[in-house]
């Protein structure tokens, strides 16, 4: 078994309208250290294969097809192995 | 099989009675295992029966008061009793409609609260056998300035949107108020409106010997395990952290269910013999009514019912209020037809057990049995308890509420069209999809919402009315009002009402002064259905509305379905053109108990209330006809805020202008008095029209083409400008909500 | 009697709307293809309907772009017939790559339900030939995600080729260049927004969505 | 300037119903090695602060009363000091 953790966020030429929301909410909630926000989507995928490899082309295809649009966002995944149970 | 976790014995739980936590008296504990069941009830067991006879399944403090509504009349199919009320409107078609509270859940976890409200009350719709066609809703909240409302608001509005915009039941109506008393203890009603063949009509029932039990949807889990006894307590600000009951809702399953659920009872209607959905305690609840309404014994493996979590009790499978589930009767040797069907909607669905004819309920889990109990000690022998009842003593002696002093009547109209209360709820319903099925005629904004019934001439006009300062002041003649103004919103929209639902929203029945305003709510509602033949087909209490010992108000929500019979007839509330004549229907006195206008000069509501059910039958009377006649450009009901406020709620839709003059006087231009209209006529019908008022008509002025509104008084003038007006209306809660 | 298939999603709720607005109001024939079907033969035009395909979970139209009926709808599009995607129609058409562009959070990042004075701007389009140039008309919009995005080389192709068939009055969501909806390259595809089978009836409060598919019956009618 | 990195994701008891309609849409995408999905959301925040302790603060607070819902939802964050510009 392995896992995918897979971060889906935005290009930064997009401006993203719930991270502008977002920030807003901090200003007025006073945290106004804040400079920057970004906001993105993050999966864990637990993937029944036999290598690393395997896992890697995995997560690489389903973030390609499903969890990423080209258009507007970027991806990028970690995968490891996990420990028999 | 060996238990994974050690549960107390029977004799553990008779000594450390564990059942008190969860709702059950030690009174009722002993007449189960002593004169319901002959010895002690298992762990299991004894949380089915604390669940069962709460008060939000078993109505047990509630039903000696429920008995007195009305729910006669020719067109009631379908009474209390059911998921949902039903009531012909001709053509073998029938409207089917039920409103439920939220109030706990949306409080605790605003989003998902409110919007597993719109969830369930959706199922108590399809489960009938009706498709939903719009739904409304009622909201209580704590005032706007401080910012905990403010979240409860946004939350809650976009709970609701979320799950009604996603499952394509326009909402299309509802109301929203703010008072203090509503801090901690927000309320979140929903009313959800379907409409069948009278032909599909189904009920839950689990009959015939051998049939088999089907469920149908989202897994089990742990959520919401004691949702129904949570909404049985108080609420105190410690108990806060007691988050047990969160469940999140997903209106995409709840989509798929309703298509599959619709296309069984269309389709194979001869093998499906009963279906109810899982609400309040869940899988007991549905499974126990569904085999005591029929008169039989249900028998279930707890093992085949598809769980989320691993090693989840039998307690804790049956008590579970995980949303979007249903269960299903049908007839032994067709369950592969039901269950094809679900699975081309991607549903899980597994036969769980069947039915038996010794009216036992039995559970079996990893072999063993773990419930067997008779159905009826469950449902049927629940003990009602007829609870102390004592006139609260401020109602004692109630003075005339004073006159307030109004110099700058355009002053004090443009605060009033500020108030939360009174200002448009635009900011709120434009987050509805209103329109989805594309039948609504009249979106949110007028008295009532108007759905059309495709393919006939007929429509359904529907609103929800409630004011707690009213009932807080005479809980009788509150009740009253509430269905008259319910019935003033459907007659000014062009129909006639006919039946309601409600909430019963209230302080805990443990309190007398609590209960004798249930009592006597109930019998205004009653009397007052009575007279405008609207049986109460439909209705949920939800009491123990209090937080830290302080009650809300009595809130006795209605929501009231109305016929219109023809398209033509129906109207709305703006004003259409330059040149019409303003009439305003009903006399108009010193009316300022529990008035928006007491509220805004600081005051608790206080006074006597006055109405008088003859005047207001005879007023909805002369609009029914009015409309008949063709003689009305618009009608509108008054309500908060009295003529002034409604005179500019019909005229801010257009751009038009007010010219005008009254022998009132500045004050009462914001007297609540009842049974009230402002309508419009063209001015070559004012003459017919003045004749078929004879004298409940009294015209107020002409609509102009300018934007300026003008209407001198006994003691002042209005004087201002449409523009403006419409600014501050329109403008005031959008900017209290950010 | 011309032939329109309003494609059904599990979580489509506009696809009963679409259908009676074609057989209603128009008085033409539609059928509501499941999204398990694989062939669109023998149909002339192609609804794809609103609502919340597989609950819009992900991203809208993230996962409806991969149901089986997809491919049969991309080769009826580049076969010339009219494609015409409404609401969560038109976001499942740019996830699928017919049409160029995202549709994002709104603006303020509420759901809006209101009708939205739109200028047709380019009527000359399979879907608009019944509306005269820049006409302004009114049609209802309900969504939370119809903040239409794209770069700004892809904007520019859009104007040159005018592909921009409907543009805001006032702005709603916050979309690029006030777009409403567009049309691919070669014009049989349209994704828009607002919703015109909710606006074919005087008694809903406007007839004014009726001359699209108007438009779409008259080109029907020059091509045989 | 600090960076703080949040991943908020559901309780493990709550029930997720956009993870369970991605990983049915994998399935259907012939991806069926992947055993389970959970999703989330991440954030980046950039925090005009001058320790990494006040970082951390600001982070805890913000995730606290903003980020994440507690009734539901937890958090974990990792602060980073980011390099001058
Ligand atoms: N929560 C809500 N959801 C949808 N519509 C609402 C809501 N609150 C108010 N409305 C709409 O705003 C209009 C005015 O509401 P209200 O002032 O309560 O009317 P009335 O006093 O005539 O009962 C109605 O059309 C009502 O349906
Ligand atoms: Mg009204």
């Amino acid at each position: 078994m392995f896992l995918a953790q897979v971060h889906v966020t935005y290009k930064p030429s997009i401006l993203d309208p719930q991270a502008v929301a977002i920030k807003n909410a901090m200003h007025r909630l006073n945290f106004t250290t804040v400079d920057a926000v970004t906001q993105g989507k993050y999966f864990e995928l637990t993937l029944d294969v036999d290598s690393a490899e395997q896992a890697q082309a995995q997560a690489e295809a389903i973030c390609d097809q499903l969890l990423a649009n080209p258009n507007m966002e970027t991806y990028r995944y970690d995968v490891k192995e996990l420990a028999q149970s | 099989m060996q238990q994974v976790r050690t549960e107390p014995t029977p004799e553990e739980i008779r000594e450390q009675k564990p059942y008190e936590a969860w709702g059950l008296s030690e009174q009722e504990y002993d007449y189960i295992s002593q004169k319901l069941i002959g010895r002690l009830p298992n762990y299991t067991e004894t949380g089915l029966f604390a669940v069962m006879w709460s008060e939000h399944c078993s109505y047990k403090n509630s039903k000696p008061i429920l008995r007195k509504f009305w729910n006669d009349g020719s067109r009631v199919i379908q009474g209390p009793g059911e998921g949902a009320g039903v009531l012909d409107i001709g053509d073998g078609q029938a409207v089917v409609f039920k409103a439920e509270s939220h109030n706990h859940p949306s409080f605790v976890e605003p989003f998902e609260g409110a919007a597993t409200g719109v969830g369930g009350i959706i199922r108590d719709i399809f489960s009938m056998g009706a498709k939903p066609i719009a739904s409304l809703d009622s909201l209580r909240f704590g005032e706007l300035t401080d910012p905990k409302n403010q979240y409860l608001l946004n939350e809650i509005v976009a709970g609701i949107a979320s799950y009604g915009n996603c499952i394509g039941i326009p909402t299309v109506g509802g109301e929203i108020g703010f008072d203090s008393v509503y801090q901690g203890n927000p309320l979140v009603n929903v009313m959800c409106v379907g409409l069948m063949n009278q032909a599909d009509l189904k009920k839950g029932r689990a009959t015939g010997t051998g049939n088999s039990i089907i469920y149908v949807g989202a897994k089990t889990g742990r959520d919401g395990i004691h949702g129904a006894t949570f909404a049985s307590n108080e609420f105190s600000e410690e108990k806060e952290a007691d988050r047990s009951a969160v469940q999140v809702g997903d209106p995409f399953m709840e989509k798929l269910l309703t298509d599959a659920c619709l296309e069984i009872i269309h389709d194979h209607a001869d093998i499906l013999m009963g279906i109810q959905d899982m609400g309040a305690a869940g899988l007991v609840s549905s499974s126990a009514e569904m085999a005591a309404k029929a008169k039989s014994g249900v028998t279930m493996n707890l093992d085949l019912i598809p769980q989320r979590e691993l090693g989840m009790s039998a307690y804790e499978i049956m008590l579970s209020e995980s949303q979007e589930r249903m269960l299903l009767c049908v007839k032994k040797g067709e369950e592969q037809t039901v269950l094809d069907i679900f699975a081309r909607y991607d549903l899980d669905a597994v036969v769980v057990g069947h039915v038996t004819d010794d009216r036992q309920y039995r559970l079996y889990q990893h072999g063993e049995l773990v419930t067997d109990v008779p159905v009826t000690t469950l449902v049927d022998d629940v003990v009602e308890h007829e609870q102390p009842s004592q006139k609260p003593a401020r109602l004692d002696d109630q003075a005339v509420a004073e006159t307030p002093v109004v110099n700058d009547v355009t002053d004090t109209l443009k605060q009033m069209l500020a108030q939360p209360t009174i200002a448009s709820k635009k900011a709120v319903f434009k987050q509805y999809d209103a329109q989805v099925q594309a039948n609504t005629v009249v979106t949110p904004g007028s008295d009532a919402a108007v759905v059309r019934v495709r393919h006939t001439k007929k429509a359904l006009a529907m609103t929800t009315d409630c004011n707690g300062r009213y009932i807080y002041l005479n809980p009788f003649d509150g009740g009253q009002i509430a269905v008259s103004e319910a019935a003033r919103n459907i007659v000014a929209s062009g129909g006639i009402p006919i039946g309601i639902t409600d909430c019963l929203n209230f302080g805990s029945p443990d309190d007398p002064e609590s209960y004798w305003e249930l009592d006597q709510s109930v019998q205004g509602i009653a009397r007052a259905c009575e007279r405008f033949d609207t049986p109460v087909i439909s209705g949920n209490v939800s009491m123990y509305n209090e937080t830290d010992g302080q009650a809300i108000y009595p809130t006795p929500m209605i929501g009231m379905v109305g016929l219109i019979e023809d398209t033509q007839l129906i109207t709305t509330q703006d004003f259409k053109q330059a040149g019409d004549a303003v009439y305003v229907i009903g006399e108009t006195y010193n009316d300022y108990a529990g008035s928006e206008i007491q509220k805004l000069n600081g005051s608790l509501p206080k006074g006597t209330l006055h109405f008088d059910l003859d005047t207001e039958a005879a007023n909805q009377q002369l609009i029914q006809t009015a409309i008949r006649e063709g003689l009305l450009q618009s009608a509108h009901d008054l309500s908060e805020g009295g003529l002034g406020v409604a005179l500019v709620e019909a005229l801010v839709e257009h751009e038009l202008g007010f010219e005008g003059q009254t022998q009132l006087t500045n004050a009462q231009l914001f007297s609540e008095t009842q049974s009230r209209f402002v309508v419009s006529v063209k001015s070559q019908d004012r003459e017919i029209f003045e004749q078929l008022a004879a004298g409940r008509a009294s015209y107020l002025g002409q609509t102009t083409s300018t934007d300026h509104i003008s209407l001198k008084t006994a003691d002042g003038q209005v004087n201002a400008s449409n523009r403006d007006l419409k600014a501050i209306y329109g403008g005031a809660l959008t900017c209290l909500m950010k | 009697m011309m032939k329109f298939a309003v494609i059904s999603f599990p979580g489509s709720n506009c696809d009963e709307d679409l259908y009676y607005a074609i057989t209603d109001a128009l008085h033409e024939d539609a059928t509501i293809v499941p999204h398990t079907a694989t062939d669109l033969a023998g149909f002339d035009a192609v609804l794809i309907p609103g609502g919340f395909s597989y609950g819009d979970y992900l991203r809208s139209g993230a996962i409806a772009k991969f149901a089986p009926v997809m491919p049969a709808v991309k080769q009826f599009a580049a076969s010339g017939r009219p494609v015409l995607g409404i609401c969560n129609g038109f976001q499942i058409l740019t996830e699928a790559g017919l049409l160029p562009g995202t549709l994002q959070h709104n603006r303020d990042m509420q759901f809006i339900c209101e009708p939205e004075p739109l200028t047709v701007t380019n009527h000359k389009t399979m879907f608009t030939s019944q509306f005269d140039a820049n006409q302004v008309i009114t049609l209802p919009i309900a969504h939370g995600e119809g903040n239409y995005y794209c770069d700004e080389q892809t904007l520019a192709s859009l104007k040159a080729n005018h592909q921009i068939a409907f543009t805001y009055r006032h702005n709603p969501n916050g979309s690029v260049n006030d777009i409403a909806g567009i049309t691919n390259q070669a014009g049989n595809v349209l994704g828009m927004m607002p919703h015109p089978e909710r606006a074919v009836e005087t008694i809903l409060g406007s007839q004014d969505g009726l001359a699209i598919f108007e438009s779409l019956r008259q080109s029907q009618l020059r091509t045989v």
